[in-house]
């Protein structure tokens, strides 16, 4: 992709092959996700539907959004915002699932009431 | 606040100061000027503060005796989730950044403003609206959860949750935008020669607190969104009785509110770390561990969030892992404070107003922090926590560490804001007053909740805690009046005040080289940029009290 | 020089000469702005990931603990207008990253043809979700207390099998023919020994339906702003304010829109296709 | 400043009497933590005092040199510190994992929280409202609450746990002290928060006072006691005292003097007669009929009481004519 317009600033603009064509990709990928969700996968049913959904997110923010054209300070900041919410539902999942036998346990004797 | 115009300022124009050059309430609300936000966020903040305090006020006299004084369970509730709602959300979150770091922030960095000063005033009208929703609350049967808002409990409670929870979205909201504007101007605005190492400390802490602003803020938001939420639906996300779980609500609230404790002290030690620097006249000892320390307690200030949560019913990995967590922020924190120390060595340490402060804010988060660590370790936790011990704590640490250091700061900043020089003897009085009754107020909750006194009891055991109650009370009135003193010293300056030089401590940072109080624009002329902590090249002049650079000022770069 | 109104523009046009209108005055230059402002979108969408991440970790709590809760309870969602709506999204994102590209060659014509796109999209995703919503009302698949199933109405409206198992019978599902996708999952669950709609209701299938709205409310509502946004964005293309040195404003709104797209992007997958 | 040496039954100045096992524990290491952070701060504020007397402005001139960072002291500042706060939490750790982590063999006492009192249930289904435990015996307790978050806080075991609603937690302790010790409510829970106080009654070994002797007198009171009494004591082991009166006061419930068989206006304007009927569908359901004025913060009883005992408080209402 050498053929790249920039505007005044020097900012980098996106061609249109490149816009359609990750369009196109998004759509297809949609069309993939809903097929597969047809598909009992079992346990990788949750990591097949993400990681498509990952890719997709990948393809907006790296051409729609020119994070590959742009500061690299923009994809720190962004992938640091995504490492707190890892950390937010990870320890509180963690937490939860170490609890959990606590609640059932009590939810089975209220029932019993 | 006539117009001063002070014979340092490096323009030979006669323009008048950001107070005088233009007059109406029209050009105070929809100001877009930095310095006037920064006042009025200072006005609205000690509005609070005073608000905040007569419930505190409340607190101390009903407990002074352990029946029923003057207010009910129900009004005693009512206090002192009033006096923790309105302190935090309306006076420390945004106490020093909004007040003092916007008045200052722009001015260190030679620049004419924040980045986004429509921003700036949204974010003050927004405090203002969440303000409203708070004068609803007290209109419309008060609030009784905790400023905490567990729940199941507030899912139930009779009270103007909704009302106040909305509040708190908004002022959440309100600080978000100071954190944008202020992480923005840090990156885009510093003038060309100031490096990020070359950054007054100042700065570096206002950095660390915009992150965690930017970071924790949205999630109590999308908290209290969901509380509202749960109530008005019973949606089952956090309440037990619809399938819900009250602990995830900890998880949610912790950990925007753990941060949030880092927002009240990170620009408190930052202010410190410039008090202590000029007083003493020395370049701060270990800059750059002072710098990363800063943003080092910022980011493992996220991590932390389950040590509120030890006897909570969290599991016990979780709690491992947060305890091991906690002492690790210790470490950044008590670098800080052997670094203020190393900086007074061999110094020439001037007891100014604001100095003193900063020896008090020394001496109180010193405790603060240390009995942090009683709470830290598990197995003491479980005893000491919900107790007054966990109550002088946070005292110590938010008023004798956040609040004493914004008066530092105040006082400090006074003369660059309003071009007045206040009674050093009545400041330096008031200071005292407010140390010590601080003290006799906070102290005896220490031993008082190790011996199992719980907080948030109306009702107490008689014949155990009453003199230490009665203490705590006497030293609140005490503290009452130091404050008091405070006021009336400051609001005299305005009227008697000697006028101000442009730089009356010797400080080197860029905020001294505008006159006092600095015209609209701040500089004619954006000003050389030297080192920040470099005072040998600063002479005082005896006639005008003001410190000028001499000719051997070299600056590091010249714009 | 007495300064009577300092912040306007024009006041610091006759300060500094050099400075078009567009520029405020305490910025050096247009670029010096633009990355300003670029930087603090960036940073902005930080918080509304952070924002949305509550209710990503309610969901995983959930979902984790109580999965029958949720593979009972999506059977209701209909994941055809789900996708279309995906669709509808990704096709105002890719308006939105052509409007940065007329502004950039300042392309007036292009700019305001795909903002109107962009604003078209947006209001044909709210009336899909409109459509959803209200079938979710009538057939009181609501959350918490509002929870009320009736089961002959959810079979009369034909959008979702019906609730109870004496009437979870496949003809009725295949009856339907508008929820494709759906019912294809469905019926797929049904060739397998654990179909969720045979089974009895679990408790608190409320709690799905309380995320359920959480989360798509919460990201409506971020669409509804988008969509003011881009009118006035719309309005300032007519008026000819944007060029190829200032362009800020379009360039910041399709960032925020196209965030407005990633969260759907994930929750599409996670609320419309679960077994 | 430390009265450190403890007397077995007396508190100290920091510290209630130890009365379990696990507290003289927990007191060692708030005393090593406190004997660092006081060596700390006395370190500190020593050294800070020394250097604004000796380095007070005497002139204006510029202060001597001195080193702007030295990197042996601050590497020893910064370890040091490491080490003692590493040592903390090993030692927090380990002891709270013990105090997690019951015992094979203890005796279990469930225990229901509710506003604003307690009930004990013991292993033979006796109830009570203040916690009764046998002495130097392993005693564990299972909790959980009716409505909102409570805290069990024995501030002389050590001993603290929230107990929430939807979920059980756990605690276990050893009382190693005969006598009567106080039990917190420690979670804001509401209008009488303050006052979900009761007590932890260790008993003897041996003796008349022995446990055992005491839970078989006291599981016998609905055979023992005329219906009356035994309804009083119903009345006052589940709590029903916390908020009902009997002398005519008005708490946070209506009071139960002079009120049998009077005509009562409800919440929605209906008129209930205070009968056997409006009582047994008020501990059972307690949220149906709410009389006018009050608010429905009563928790159910549903499942948790014995019919027979439901009688016997009948009885006592009766009798508060």
């Amino acid at each position: 992709m050498s053929d790249h317009e920039h505007a005044a600033g020097g900012a980098h603009v996106m061609p249109v092959k490149v816009l359609l064509g990750v369009w196109a990709a998004l759509i297809v990928l949609t069309v993939v996700t809903v097929w597969s969700a047809q598909y009992d996968l079992g346990r990788i049913d949750l990591v097949v539907a993400m990681g498509i959904a990952t890719v997709k997110a990948t393809l907006v923010a790296l051409y729609f959004m020119h994070l590959r054209y742009d500061k690299g300070f923009h994809t720190v900041v962004i992938l640091g915002a995504l490492l707190f919410v890892a950390l937010f539902v990870s320890m509180s999942l963690l937490d939860r699932a170490a609890y959990q036998p606590e609640i059932d346990a009590r939810t089975v004797d209220l029932k019993a009431r | 606040m006539s117009t001063t115009q002070t014979s340092v300022a490096v323009g030979a124009e006669v323009e008048p100061d950001y107070l005088a050059c233009s007059k109406g309430w029209k050009s105070w609300l929809f100001t877009l000027d930095h310095k006037r936000i920064g006042v009025m966020y200072l006005i609205a903040i000690s509005a609070s503060f005073f608000l905040g305090g007569l419930f505190a006020l409340g607190i101390r006299l009903e407990l002074f005796h352990p029946g029923e004084d003057f207010v009910d369970a129900d009004g005693y509730n009512q206090l002192f989730t009033l006096h923790g709602a309105v302190m935090v959300f309306l006076f420390i979150i945004p106490g020093i950044p909004a007040a003092l770091g916007n008045f200052v922030l722009p001015l260190m960095l030679g620049a004419k403003d924040v980045a986004f000063p429509r921003m700036n005033l949204a974010s003050f009208w927004l405090w203002m609206f969440g303000a409203v929703f708070f004068v609803a609350v007290l209109a419309s049967g008060g609030l009784d959860t905790g400023w905490t808002f567990y729940t199941p409990y507030s899912v139930e409670a009779q009270t103007a949750v909704i009302a106040a929870a909305t509040g708190a979205f908004i002022l959440g909201f309100s600080s978000i935008f100071t954190g944008i504007n202020f992480i923005v101007t840090i990156h885009k605005m510093r003038p060309v020669g100031m490096t990020w190492f070359r950054m007054p400390l100042f700065l570096w802490g206002m950095y660390a607190t915009a992150i965690i602003q930017v970071l924790a803020t949205p999630v109590l938001g999308i908290t209290l969104l969901l509380l509202v939420f749960e109530r008005l639906t019973g949606a089952g996300i956090f309440d037990p009785n619809n399938g819900g779980d009250p602990i995830l609500y900890q998880h949610f609230f912790w950990f925007y509110s753990h941060p949030a404790v880092y927002i009240m002290i990170l620009p408190a030690m930052a202010i410190v770390s410039e008090l202590v620097s000029v007083f003493s006249r020395k370049p701060i000892f270990g800059y750059k561990m002072i710098a990363y320390s800063s943003v080092a307690i910022a980011l493992l200030g996220f991590l932390v969030w389950g040590h509120h949560m030890f006897t909570s019913g969290e599991s016990k990995v979780a709690a491992a892992i947060f305890s091991a967590l906690t002492f690790s922020v210790s470490i950044p924190s008590a670098i800080k404070v052997f670094n203020w120390l190393a900086t007074m060595y061999k110094g020439s340490i001037s007891l100014a107003t604001p100095m003193l402060y900063a020896l008090a804010f020394i001496f109180l988060f010193l405790i603060g922090g240390l009995t942090g660590l009683f709470l830290g370790t598990l197995s003491t936790d479980v005893h000491l926590h919900d107790t007054y011990f966990v109550v002088a704590h946070f005292h110590y640490v938010m008023v004798g560490g956040t609040l004493f250091a914004f008066l530092g700061g105040l006082h400090y900043w006074w003369p660059k804001m309003f071009g007045r020089m206040y009674s050093e003897k009545g400041a330096a009085i008031s200071c005292l007053v407010a140390f010590a009754g601080f003290n006799i107020a906070f102290f005896p909750m220490f031993p008082l909740g190790a011996k199992g006194m719980p907080r948030r009891y109306w009702y107490y055991l008689e014949q155990d805690f009453i003199s230490y109650h009665q203490l705590a009370t006497v030293g609140t009135v005490l503290l009452g009046f130091g404050l008091l003193g405070i006021v009336i010293v400051l609001l005299r300056s305005l009227k008697s005040g000697e006028k101000a030089p442009a730089n009356p401590w010797g400080g080197a940072t860029m905020e001294w080289d505008a006159a006092s109080p600095p015209i609209h624009h701040n500089f004619h002329h954006t000003p050389p940029v030297h080192d920040p902590y470099r005072f040998d090249d600063l002479r005082r002049d005896p006639a005008t009290g003001n410190y000028s650079r001499t000719d051997a000022a070299e600056p590091v770069s010249s714009h | 020089m007495t300064i009577a109104e300092p912040s306007t523009p024009v006041q610091h046009e006759a300060e500094h000469g050099d400075h078009p209108p567009f520029i405020a005055h305490h910025f050096e230059d247009a670029n010096h702005q633009f990355e300003s402002g670029k930087l603090g979108m960036w940073i902005f969408l930080v918080t509304e990931i952070l924002f949305f991440s509550g209710m990503f970790c309610a969901y995983a709590v959930y979902r984790s603990m109580h999965p029958e809760i949720f593979s009972y309870a999506a059977q209701f969602l209909d994941s055809k207008l789900g996708g279309i709506n995906t669709v509808v999204l990704i096709c105002s994102s890719l308006t939105a990253a052509w409007s940065v590209r007329c502004a950039q060659l300042g392309q007036r014509k292009g700019l305001i043809l795909t903002l109107a796109l962009t604003i078209i999209g947006a209001f044909g995703f709210l009336g899909i979700k409109y459509v959803e919503y209200s079938h979710k009302f009538h057939d009181g698949l609501l959350p918490g207390k509002y929870y009320q199933v009736q089961s002959e109405s959810v079979a009369d409206v034909g959008l979702a099998p019906s609730v109870t198992g004496a009437e979870g019978d496949a003809a009725t599902t295949e009856a339907d023919s508008g929820a494709a996708g759906a019912h294809a999952a469905v019926e797929d669950e049904h060739a397998g020994s654990h179909a969720p709609a045979e089974g009895p209701e679990p408790d608190n299938v409320k709690i799905f339906f309380g995320i359920y709205f959480a989360m798509t409310g919460v990201h409506g509502l971020h669409v509804i702003i988008g969509i003011g946004v881009y009118i006035w964005l719309l309005f300032r293309a007519i008026r000819g304010d944007f060029r190829p040195d200032y362009y800020g404003p379009v360039d910041f709104t399709a960032l925020y829109w196209h965030l407005v797209d990633l969260i759907w992007i994930f929750l599409f997958p996670l609320l419309y296709l679960i077994h | 400043m430390m009265l450190t040496l403890a007397q077995a039954g007396e508190g100290t100045f920091w510290f209630p009497a130890q009365a379990a096992e696990d507290a003289a524990k927990v007191d060692d290491l708030f005393y090593f933590v406190l004997y660092v952070s006081v060596f700390f701060f006395l370190l500190i504020m020593t050294i800070l005092s020394i250097f604004v007397i000796r380095y007070r402005r005497r002139d204006d001139s510029a202060p001597q040199k001195s080193p702007s960072h030295n990197t042996v002291l601050e590497i020893v500042w910064s370890v040091i510190p490491t080490a003692l706060v590493v040592y903390m939490f090993y030692a927090g750790f380990t002891e709270y994992l013990s105090k997690r982590q019951p015992p094979a063999e203890t005796y279990e006492i469930g225990v229901t929280a509710q506003k604003w009192s307690w009930n004990f249930t013991y292993p033979n289904g006796h109830v009570t409202d203040v916690l009764h435990v046998p002495v130097d015996e392993n005693v564990s307790v299972l909790m959980t609450s009716e409505d909102v978050i409570h805290s069990f806080f024995v501030p002389a075991f050590r001993e603290k746990m929230d107990v929430v609603p939807g979920r059980y937690t756990k605690a276990w302790f050893k009382p190693t002290m005969v006598g009567e010790f106080d039990l917190f409510c420690a979670e804001y829970c509401g209008t009488s928060h303050s006052e979900m106080i009761t007590k932890v009654v260790v008993h003897p070994q041996d003796g008349p006072d022995s446990f055992e002797e005491w839970l078989r007198e006291d599981s016998d009171f609905l055979s023992k006691l005329s219906p009356v009494d035994a309804g009083k004591k119903v009345y006052q082991m589940r709590g029903c005292a916390q908020c009902h009166s009997t002398d005519g006061t008005s708490g946070n419930g209506p009071t139960f003097k002079g009120v049998w068989g009077t005509e009562r206006r409800m919440a929605d304007g209906s008129a209930v007669t205070f009968d056997e009927n409006y009582v047994r569908e008020s501990i059972l359901q307690p949220k149906a009929k709410v009389l006018v004025g009050y608010e429905p913060v009563m928790p159910t009883f549903q499942g948790r009481i014995k019919d027979d005992e439901i009688t016997a408080l009948i009885a006592f209402l009766k009798s508060l004519q």
